[in-house]
């Protein structure tokens, strides 16, 4: 991997690899179902994209080891010259602009990159151990698989691409194999309307972007990082304007593809998905993909403000980190009611993601005021929260995932396999499982402690930054708008707190509140591994960043970032010259306490309890039960009258989102689409079968005039003279 | 027996090649004019397939199920012929021509021959970067269209009457001769008549009519338009015609060209307007754009599924073809003028038949207002007079000639296996027939323009150079894929999804089993379907040849009149 | 010797009471009478104009008109005995079977 | 050259007419051969006097007839082939044309009578063609059998029936050349009757039905008085001009300062004269009866050589006499051709889209192309009335051309889709279109012949009706643009405002044909799609099969490999102007 030519293959390989696998399943699938070896060797093809994405998963590893702490500054290589034209301006024909597909790499889409290969391996390993064992999944694992290996060649390929309109190609592929993956459970109505609403959302989304690229190229004549990044605004000055509508329509696509509002109606929905792709698709990876299109634009902000142009695209920073407060807040409210376990993480992750944009929007804001230090220390935070909520939330629903299939077990062998309407999913249902599933337990206590920001835990010190950079941008540099946002991160740091802990308490502390979550077993085996590792990774966040993570995408600029610097900096406000800021210091215990505090003896006040009496959890998760059983003994809160509210109802109607947007659909679209449809049957068709039927009258009525008499043939000549003669007479 | 059956048809298609091989080299057209493009491409479709047709015709009733397996096999081996021919002219023309450097309105297997003389009338064929790709299309079409409906009834008509069908439309993409591509032009109705009325469905006689007549009385005006522009001419340019006028277009487009290099505006302003509204009026209807597209669908839901192939496949290109071959490249002063009509009636067509495609229920007619809301675009690339644009058109037709012969062809297979056409009669097809399922989708999801299949390169490059010159009327063209998406998706949610765990065939099934695509079906659609991959993925293959003439096209054709307009 | 045009103002009138005849008139044979009126009318235009111009064609052409006339009274006369054989009738307006 | 008309050197220019003189003689005289014999008087010798008696089994056939006719034509065409060529002219495989030749009348002051040049020899080839498939067409059916209560009288008849249709058609064909070739408007008008009488008496040949006879009495009372018309307008031309040699009538013409009254009566009455033979709107009323009364060969003949009788007289009265000399004039007529013709095609079209008979059908159908025919003619005054002498004699010869093509192509295609009527007649009365249904499962050869006279009808490329359809609206457009379009550099709507309103004319004929593709495009869809009641074939008429298929090469012959025709006509149309 010295030469460049190498690396330049060995990086543009890791798409290519589940690519070129993915019709080898299929076609294998289709046609060895149910063959012993297919099924209990190759795990009807598991095994195969489990290989792949080792493969993938290795090269990867290569690559960041190639390049971590070196690539500072992106470089993209051309590989493919896709398409070639000429452009007309008024100035006369630009010849051979070429949109090529080509490789870039920098700090961000190193990040991502391993992000995507490691937990893409870890969950296709996860899905052998949970999509194999379910009899309802028997002999279609195969079109799971296949599907899954494209997400992830289009994921990679997103990742690694460099120039927006390639980053678009494999964004919409990984919207295609979303909405397929979805919809794999195809013969349920539900699985197929999720499905069709994920991807008619994002493809809302989609458009804007589309066009929002449209708009780039025009501006920069080119859709390559090269080109845009390194972009002289001196020397090109361009129309800021359309440069900014341009940002925010591209933004709009992010909007929809990272489901925030008010185009996150999908997201939950999507969790009709097998568990595996809720785990990747639509918590850990694709998602991202929005976040990484708007980090991606961080360079056009610094541009411009270098050229001087301070400010003038400040608003895209806002709108980003408005759009992101608005979602992080409604999300952690609907997240209070939902009883679906995946719903809670859906929402969770919604909000989680919020939290990202929000930081990216300070960030991009600090940039284009030509604050580059802040901006960077943003958009590490971002990123960094991006990874964690990433190990975290894939880790969650991996968990989650675990729960379900158990109690869908435990569910099977008590009923029989006869379906009455029992819901594996409901959080109801459960309660007490942390004695039967100790190692699930046990990774989704750190997952949730994770995501609520639990001090010292990995997604502590990134939800800080961002909290804290939104403060900043807000109090310190006249960002007043950023107020809104900053206000509702940090009340959504306290519901965070509350509806993940909810959610862990009502599932595995206190008493099994059914038969059947007293008869589930411990997980399968294939199971356990990824949980084991991501519990892991989801902890050592720290350790992350005190690997220099955050100087990852610092491109450069030197920040100290010692272990214990960054501990007093998090927690005492302290900034390099040891002065500590007061307000900061205030608005970090603030968000500490919400967060890790109220929130969570709220919940265990609500949810939690000891276990049955006789049943042990595992010592890992074993004192949070006992202290949830302490503190709902200690305060017994009555939160009837609340729930019964018509706030609660609201949220349990997802603040009726949704049933506007079928609103718009059934009562405007489709009926514009029936009224289309008639008006060209009678309208415009009508008009050429009314001149069918005209001239057929025509016709009829002018054959009349052949009476069949001769002595009327005679007149009619002798009137054809007459007629003859005038004409020819007068016209002389 | 099949086996023997087998056999009977490899000698027919040994037999056509040995013919084919001995015409070539014996035929002293042929073998001193190095032509490649008279008799293999069109002489040999053509009358061979009249000759199959003949040959059928003397066979009595009673016998002709026997003949059904030559007759197929040599419709087969005919069009492969040609695929062939065509397939080594394409590699050649990649391989040796460098479109970039080649200049406008220069051709490769260029021909002539006399023809009426009295009235100049010309055999003169060639092929440039314009149609070499719809030749090709065609000629790939054919054998896969006949591939696909490989169990159509009464084959010893239906086939030779595809490859004859092929025959004509090549003659139309060669033709370099206003004569001979009128004649053409015409010429593919007929086929395409029979095709629809003896194959169709319950209204076809009603849609084999109106089809026809519609597409004709559009044509005539274009006729018309052949004519004044033939009058035009310079009557001492031929002089063994007796009126002194050829129909050449190489011809007249040099003329034009040197016109605008005279910076004059060749016949005129108004006669060009004249003329341009005249050829336009043929070849919109042709396309078809709203309000003229109403044959359409007609046509195609009541055509055989081979018949909707080849006229969604490459009828329809015929019209876009034309612009590019004929408006655009002679009335420069015109094609500005009208720049925004054209654009205004691509939007309107684009818009309002996405729109009309929400509101079908039968699929059929869904698939068709899709083929004119994507027509449409053809004509927003042609309106964005930016080569990007042109190229993303001319790759509109060649893409759109690959995407919709599989819509149609999964459509047909959906009438013949399951016996409707309505969407939302069945639930949960791919729990029946996956491949038929799989097929579905993927030409949905081909038509909706997912990037790597072939229609986003062309919707990309025009949404682009739509930008470039009308700026925020992009919107609408965003709108409508966003809309395409909605009733595709609509339709896959009502038809192959869904229904549960017990089985929803559709009641017009009755008792009967519902059954997965025969083998020929699949071998068809997913040869269309690696296409359509392959050309997503790879589309500089053609690209480059399509925006070399793009760009070639308007630096000597449109670039005076575009400069002068931007002042 | 009277004026040339007298006779051919009597041919106006009498071709325009052939004329008015022919399609006022139901039976048959009295529209072949008509027709005949208006060959009289032509005859006298030939003579007339024979007279005034002093050319002895004028005359050949009454003559042939005659001719002609003769024989086209004889077929019809003919085709009208093969309609009474069928109709058994010869006006005008009871043979309407043919018509639209 | 000029020569005596009855001189051997005349003569010999006449020899296609001798051949029909010779041809009628002897279907008088064979088929009357019997063995009668006369005893020598004084002697006992019987010698067999040929005539009377009983006859032969070979000349009572009822096939002998047409034998004899369809050989006299092919002779005659032979005859005519001979006599073409010359000087001016040698290579008849390029074009088909012949020296200019005058024949006058005896005496010490010639008068020009007949003139042989290209234009009528192709006139006369036409005549021939048509009337050579009609009566080999009815060789092997005629209405002999047609009424089976009268076997007996049948039986007596013998081929009676059949000698008197071919012979009437032989002395039509007489009366046929004569218009061809006749430089007198009188001679032209006898021509005219010599062929009319006996297609009166062959429309009411089929008088065992009640629609035969009636259809005989419509057309002959309808005919004679538009002839009757005709003549007196003729004898006032007369007595304007005081001669009806057509030389003097255009020299006359020319020399009328402002128009008179006498000439522009004359001219329109007889325009109505030759309008009913073309069966132009208003005119056309007996049409659609004759034809469909008529048997099928008959109508086609009415279809064809009738019409193009007409279009002769048209052309001889409109573009030899009336024509103004000096361009920039307009012709009188023009106007109300104009709209005659317009009113005609539309008229027609809108008859044929509705009707159930196919006769009728094509009647109407014939009406139409009559329309498209006048309009090319106003074209030529269009011309006229523009200022462009180069292209104005080409374009007037192209439009003069392009009707000749299209009147002779009519022979291919319109006698071809009447002999498929011909042939279902063979079978069943036709009278309505139910006789077509299923044709193509009983007949797919017939039906495909059908389809394709059907298209060309319509003038779908590359048949032959296409190519003359084609030649006419080019000639129309280049009469009626050529000054606008040229150079102008003002805006669209002034263009089209500014073109000449003949410009209209080629618009209507499009729009024509587009409504005409209509009920052509039906008798399509009811061969290939209706069900027929029977499967089985039609019966075997050999000769009537091999004359559609005849037609069906000719029809897709002069439409793919025109030139030769194209080039012929416009020959003869250039010894016009």
């Amino acid at each position: 991997m010295a030469s460049g030519v190498s690396v330049e293959f060995w990086v543009a390989t890791i798409p290519f690899v589940p690519l070129i696998t993915f019709p080898i399943i299929l076609f294998l699938g289709q046609y060895f179902n149910g063959k012993g070896w297919w099924r209990d060797i190759l795990k009807e093809g598991g095994a195969i994209s489990l290989m792949s994405m080792g493969i993938v998963l290795i090269l990867t590893s290569m690559v960041v080891a190639q390049f971590i702490g070196e690539m500072h500054n992106g470089q993209g290589r051309d590989i493919l010259d896709w398409i070639t034209f000429d452009v007309l301006r008024s100035d006369g024909f630009t010849n051979g602009v070429n949109l090529g597909f080509g490789i870039y790499i920098d700090h961000i889409s190193l990040m991502l990159l391993f992000v995507a290969s490691f937990l893409c391996f870890l969950i296709n390993w996860f899905s052998i151990g949970y999509m194999n064992t379910d009899k309802i999944n028997d002999n279609r694992n195969h079109r799971f698989y296949a599907e899954f290996l494209i997400f992830c060649s289009g994921m990679l390929g997103m990742v690694l691409a460099d120039n927006f309109l390639w980053l678009f190609i494999f964004w919409e592929i990984m919207g295609l194999c979303s909405y397929l993956l979805i919809g794999f459970y195809y013969e349920r109505p539900s699985a197929a309307s999720a499905a069709k609403k994920a991807f008619l959302t994002t493809r809302v989304g989609d458009v804007f972007l589309m066009i929002g690229l449209i708009i780039m190229w025009n501006i920069y004549g080119s859709l390559d990082f090269d080109i845009i990044f390194g972009w002289n605004y001196f020397e090109n000055p361009v129309d800021m304007t359309l440069l900014k509508t341009a940002l925010i329509l591209m933004f709009i696509g992010a909007v929809g593809k990272s489901a925030q509002f008010p185009l996150h109606v999908w997201l939950p929905d999507a969790m009709e998905g097998p568990t595996p792709v809720s785990a990747l698709i639509h918590a850990a990876t694709m998602v991202n993909a929005g976040l990484y299109l708007v980090a991606r634009m961080f360079p056009i902000f610094m541009g411009t403000a270098d050229s001087g142009l301070i400010g003038d695209l400040a608003d895209v920073g806002i709108i980003i980190a408005m759009i992101g407060g608005i979602t992080a807040f409604m999300a952690a409210g609907i997240a209070f009611v939902q009883n679906d376990i995946k719903k809670v993480l859906a929402y969770s992750t919604m909000s989680q993601l919020a939290y990202i944009f929000t930081g990216l929007g300070a960030c991009l804001w600090f940039a284009s005021k030509g604050k580059p230090e802040l901006a960077y220390f943003a958009l590490g935070a971002s990123l960094f929260h991006l990874f964690n909520h990433a190990m975290a939330k894939g880790m969650l629903f991996m968990a989650s995932g675990s729960v379900i299939h158990e109690m869908h077990h435990a569910h099977h062998h008590i009923s029989h396999g006869e379906h009455d309407g029992f819901d594996a999913q409901d959080m109801t249902n459960m309660g007490g499982l942390a004695s039967k599933l100790p190692i699930t337990s046990t990774a989704m206590a750190a997952g949730s402690m994770s995501i609520i920001g639990i001090p010292l835990i990995g997604g502590f010190w990134s939800k800080e930054g961002i909290i804290a950079k939104t403060w900043k941008a807000a109090i310190y540099d006249g960002g007043y708008l950023l107020f809104i946002p900053a206000i509702l991160l940090l009340i959504s740091a306290g519901m965070t707190g509350f509806y993940m802990s909810r959610m862990w308490f009502m599932t595995f502390a206190g008493k099994p509140k059914t038969k059947v979550a007293e008869h589930v077993h411990e997980e399968t085996p294939w199971i356990k591994f990824p949980l084991v590792t991501l519990t892991f990774m989801t902890l050592g966040g720290i350790v992350f960043a005190s690997l220099h993570f955050i100087s990852w995408v610092s491109e450069g600029h030197a920040f100290h970032y010692d272990l214990v610097y960054e501990m007093k900096h998090a927690f005492l406000a302290m900034d390099k010259d040891g002065i500590i800021d007061s307000t900061f210091l205030i608005l970090t215990w603030a968000t500490i306490g919400l967060s890790s505090l109220v929130g969570p003896i709220v919940a265990m006040s609500l949810y939690g309890g000891n276990l049955k009496d006789g049943q042990k959890a595992i010592p890992t998760v074993s004192w949070l039960v006992r202290l949830s059983g302490i503190v709902r003994n200690r305060w017994q809160f009555n939160n009837k009258s609340l729930a019964e509210s018509g706030l609660a109802e609201a949220l349990r109607r997802r603040l009726y989102f949704d049933d506007f947007y079928d609103w718009i659909c059934l009562k405007i679209i489709v009926p514009i689409g029936l009224g289309a449809a008639l008006f060209d049957k009678k309208g415009i068709d009508g008009v050429i079968k009314g001149i069918e039927s005209g001239s057929q009258s025509t016709s009829t009525w002018v054959r009349k005039l052949t009476t069949g008499s001769a002595r009327d043939y005679i007149m009619m000549v002798a009137l054809g003279s007459l007629l003859l003669v005038g004409l020819i007479w007068g016209m002389a | 027996m099949a086996e023997n059956k087998l056999n009977d048809g490899m000698y027919v298609i040994g037999g056509l090649f040995i013919a084919i091989a001995g015409l070539m080299f014996l035929s002293p057209i042929s073998l001193m004019e190095n032509d490649w493009v008279t008799l293999p491409l069109i002489g040999l479709p053509i009358l061979g397939s009249l000759l199959l047709m003949g040959f059928s015709s003397a066979v009595p009733a009673w016998k002709k199920e026997s003949i059904s397996e030559i007759i197929k096999y040599a419709s087969l081996g005919i069009s492969l012929i040609v695929l062939i021919i065509t397939s080594l002219m394409m590699t050649d023309i990649l391989m040796n021509v460098h479109w970039a450097t080649i200049s406008f309105n220069q051709y490769v297997y260029e021909v002539e021959y006399n023809w009426i003389e009295s009235i100049g009338a010309e055999w003169h064929v060639g092929i440039d970067g314009l149609s070499m790709p719809m030749v090709w299309l065609t000629a790939l079409l054919v054998p896969i269209t006949i591939i696909t409906t490989w169990n159509e009834k009464k084959p010893w008509y239906y086939h030779p009457l595809l490859v004859l069908m092929g025959g004509c439309l090549i003659g139309v993409f060669v033709a370099l001769d206003f004569f001979m591509f009128y004649v053409f032009w015409e010429l593919t109705l007929v086929p395409m008549f029979f095709l629809i009325l003896n194959w169709g469905g319950k209204e076809r006689k009603y849609a084999a009519q109106k089809f026809f007549i519609y597409t004709f009385s559009a044509s005539i005006l274009m006729l018309l338009g052949i004519i004044t522009l033939y009058l035009l001419q310079d009557p001492s340019a031929a002089n063994s015609s007796f009126t002194g006028r050829t129909f050449d277009m190489h011809e007249m487009i040099k003329t034009a060209q040197e016109e605008v290099i005279r910076g004059n505006i060749w016949l005129g302003a108004g006669t060009q307007k004249l003329l341009f509204v005249l050829f336009m009026v043929g070849f919109l209807v042709k396309l078809p754009v709203v309000p003229f597209h109403t044959w359409l669908p007609d046509a195609h839901v009541q055509a055989p599924t081979g018949g909707s192939m080849l006229l969604a496949g490459v009828m329809l290109k015929m019209g876009g073809y034309g612009m590019f071959r004929i408006p655009i490249s002679m009335f420069p002063h015109a094609v500005v003028e009208f720049q925004m009509i054209l654009m205004i009636i691509g939007m309107i067509s684009l818009f309002y038949g996405a729109w009309v495609c929400l509101g079908q229920t039968n699929l059929k007619r869904m698939v068709a207002y899709s083929s004119v809301s994507h027509m449409g675009i053809i004509l927003l690339g042609i309106a964005s007079l930016q080569p990007l644009g042109f190229a993303g058109a001319i790759f509109m037709m060649f893409a759109h000639g690959i995407i919709s012969p599989m819509l149609f062809g999964v459509a047909g297979a959906f009438k013949h296996h399951y016996h409707t056409l309505e969407i939302g009669s069945m639930r949960g097809m791919a729990k029946h027939s996956p491949w038929l399922a799989g097929n579905m989708m993927f030409s949905w999801m081909a038509s909706l323009g997912l990037p790597l299949l072939a229609g986003f390169v062309a919707e990309v490059a025009v949404l682009v150079a739509l930008w470039f010159e009308f700026g925020w009327w992009v919107i609408i063209p965003g709108i409508t894929l966003a809309i395409t998406a909605a009733y595709y998706l609509w339709s896959m949610q009502r038809t192959i999804f869904e229904g549960g765990e017990q089985t929803q065939p559709p009641e017009s099934l009755g008792d009967e089993e519902p059954k997965d695509i025969y083998l020929t079906e699949k071998i068809g659609l997913m040869s269309l379907a690696i296409l359509i991959v392959i050309f997503g993925i790879f589309p500089f293959i053609f690209f480059e040849m399509m925006s070399g003439y793009s760009s070639e096209l308007i630096e000597s054709i449109l670039w005076d009149e575009i400069r002068g307009r931007w002042g | 010797m009277i004026d040339p045009s007298w006779v051919a103002g009597l041919g106006v009138i009498i071709f325009s009471i052939g004329l008015w005849g022919a399609f006022t008139r139901k039976n048959a044979i009295i529209v072949l009478m008509c027709i005949e009126l208006i060959l009289n009318a032509v005859n006298l235009n030939f003579v007339a104009g024979a007279a005034h111009y002093g050319d002895e064609s004028g005359w050949m052409y009454a003559a042939f008109a005659i001719a002609i006339a003769a024989a086209e009274v004889a077929i019809g006369l003919a085709i009208f005995l093969s309609l009474y054989s069928k109709h058994k009738t010869i006006s005008l307006d009871e043979v309407q079977l043919l018509k639209n | 050259m000029a020569y005596d008309v009855v001189s051997v050197d005349g003569l010999r220019f006449l020899l296609p007419e001798l051949v029909l003189v010779s041809g009628i003689l002897a279907l008088f005289i064979i088929t009357n051969i019997g063995d009668a014999k006369i005893r020598l008087p004084l002697t006992r010798l019987r010698i067999p006097a040929l005539l009377g008696g009983n006859r032969f089994k070979w000349n009572s056939d009822p096939r002998l007839p047409g034998v004899i006719s369809v050989f006299t034509f092919i002779f005659a065409i032979v005859m005519l082939i001979q006599t073409l060529g010359g000087d001016t002219c040698n290579n008849l495989v390029e074009k088909f044309c012949t020296d200019t030749t005058i024949l006058t009348t005896t005496g010490n002051s010639p008068v020009d009578l007949l003139k042989l040049d290209s234009f009528s020899r192709l006139f006369e080839l036409m005549f021939f063609l048509a009337l050579l498939l009609v009566s080999a067409a009815s060789i092997n059916r005629l209405q002999a059998d047609s009424n089976p209560s009268n076997d007996d009288l049948d039986q007596l008849l013998d081929n009676r029936r059949q000698v008197d249709f071919h012979l009437l058609l032989l002395i039509s064909g007489l009366g046929m050349t004569i218009v061809a070739m006749s430089m007198n408007l009188f001679v032209l008008f006898v021509g005219l009757e010599l062929a009319s009488l006996p297609i009166y008496v062959m429309v009411a040949f089929h008088k065992e039905s009640k629609a035969g006879s009636e259809a005989g009495v419509k057309y002959f009372i309808t005919g004679a008085i538009s002839s009757a018309i005709g003549l007196y307008g003729m004898s006032l031309l007369y007595l304007w001009s005081g001669s009806l040699q057509l030389s003097v009538l255009e020299a006359s013409w020319a020399a009328m300062s402002t128009p008179e009254t006498l000439p522009l009566f004359g001219i329109s009455l007889l325009l109505v004269g030759f309008g009913f033979k073309i069966s132009a709107v208003p005119f056309h009323f007996v049409a659609p009866d004759a034809y469909a009364g008529a048997s099928s060969p008959v109508a086609a003949l009415l279809a064809t050589a009738s019409k193009t009788l007409g279009f002769i007289g048209l052309i001889r009265i409109l573009m030899i006499v009336t024509l103004p000399a000096e361009s920039g004039e307009t012709a009188v007529w023009m106007l109300a051709f104009g709209i005659l013709s317009i009113i005609t095609m539309t008229w027609g079209n809108l008859a044929a889209l509705g009707s159930e008979n196919p006769k009728r059908m094509l009647a109407y159908s014939s009406v139409a192309h009559a329309g498209y025919m006048m309009a090319a003619l106003v074209a030529v005054a269009a011309w006229k009335s523009g200022n462009f002498e180069d292209n104005g004699i080409m374009a007037a010869e192209l439009i003069i051309g392009a009707v000749i093509f299209h009147l002779f192509v009519l022979i291919s295609f319109k006698i071809g889709a009447f002999m498929v009527l011909s042939h279902l007649e063979t079978e069943n009365e036709v009278t309505d279109m139910s006789s077509l249904h299923g044709l193509a499962k009983r007949e797919p050869i017939i039906a495909t012949s059908m389809f394709v006279f059907m298209l060309a009808l319509a003038g779908v490329p590359p048949l032959a009706g296409f190519m003359s359809k084609f030649l006419m609206v080019t000639g129309i457009v280049q009469a009626a643009s050529a000054d606008v379009l040229t150079n102008s550099n003002v805006d669209l709507i002034p263009t089209i405002i500014g073109m000449h309103w003949t410009f209209f004319l080629a618009i209507a004929i499009f729009i024509n044909s587009a409504i005409s593709l209509y009920y052509y495009l039906r008798i399509g869809v009811l061969m290939f799609f209706e069900e027929a009641k029977t499967r089985l074939p039609l019966p075997k008429v050999s000769v009537l099969r091999f004359v559609i298929l005849l037609c069906a090469l000719g029809t897709i012959f002069f439409g793919v490999n025109s030139d030769w025709l194209v080039e012929s006509a416009i020959e003869a149309s250039s010894t016009l102007f």
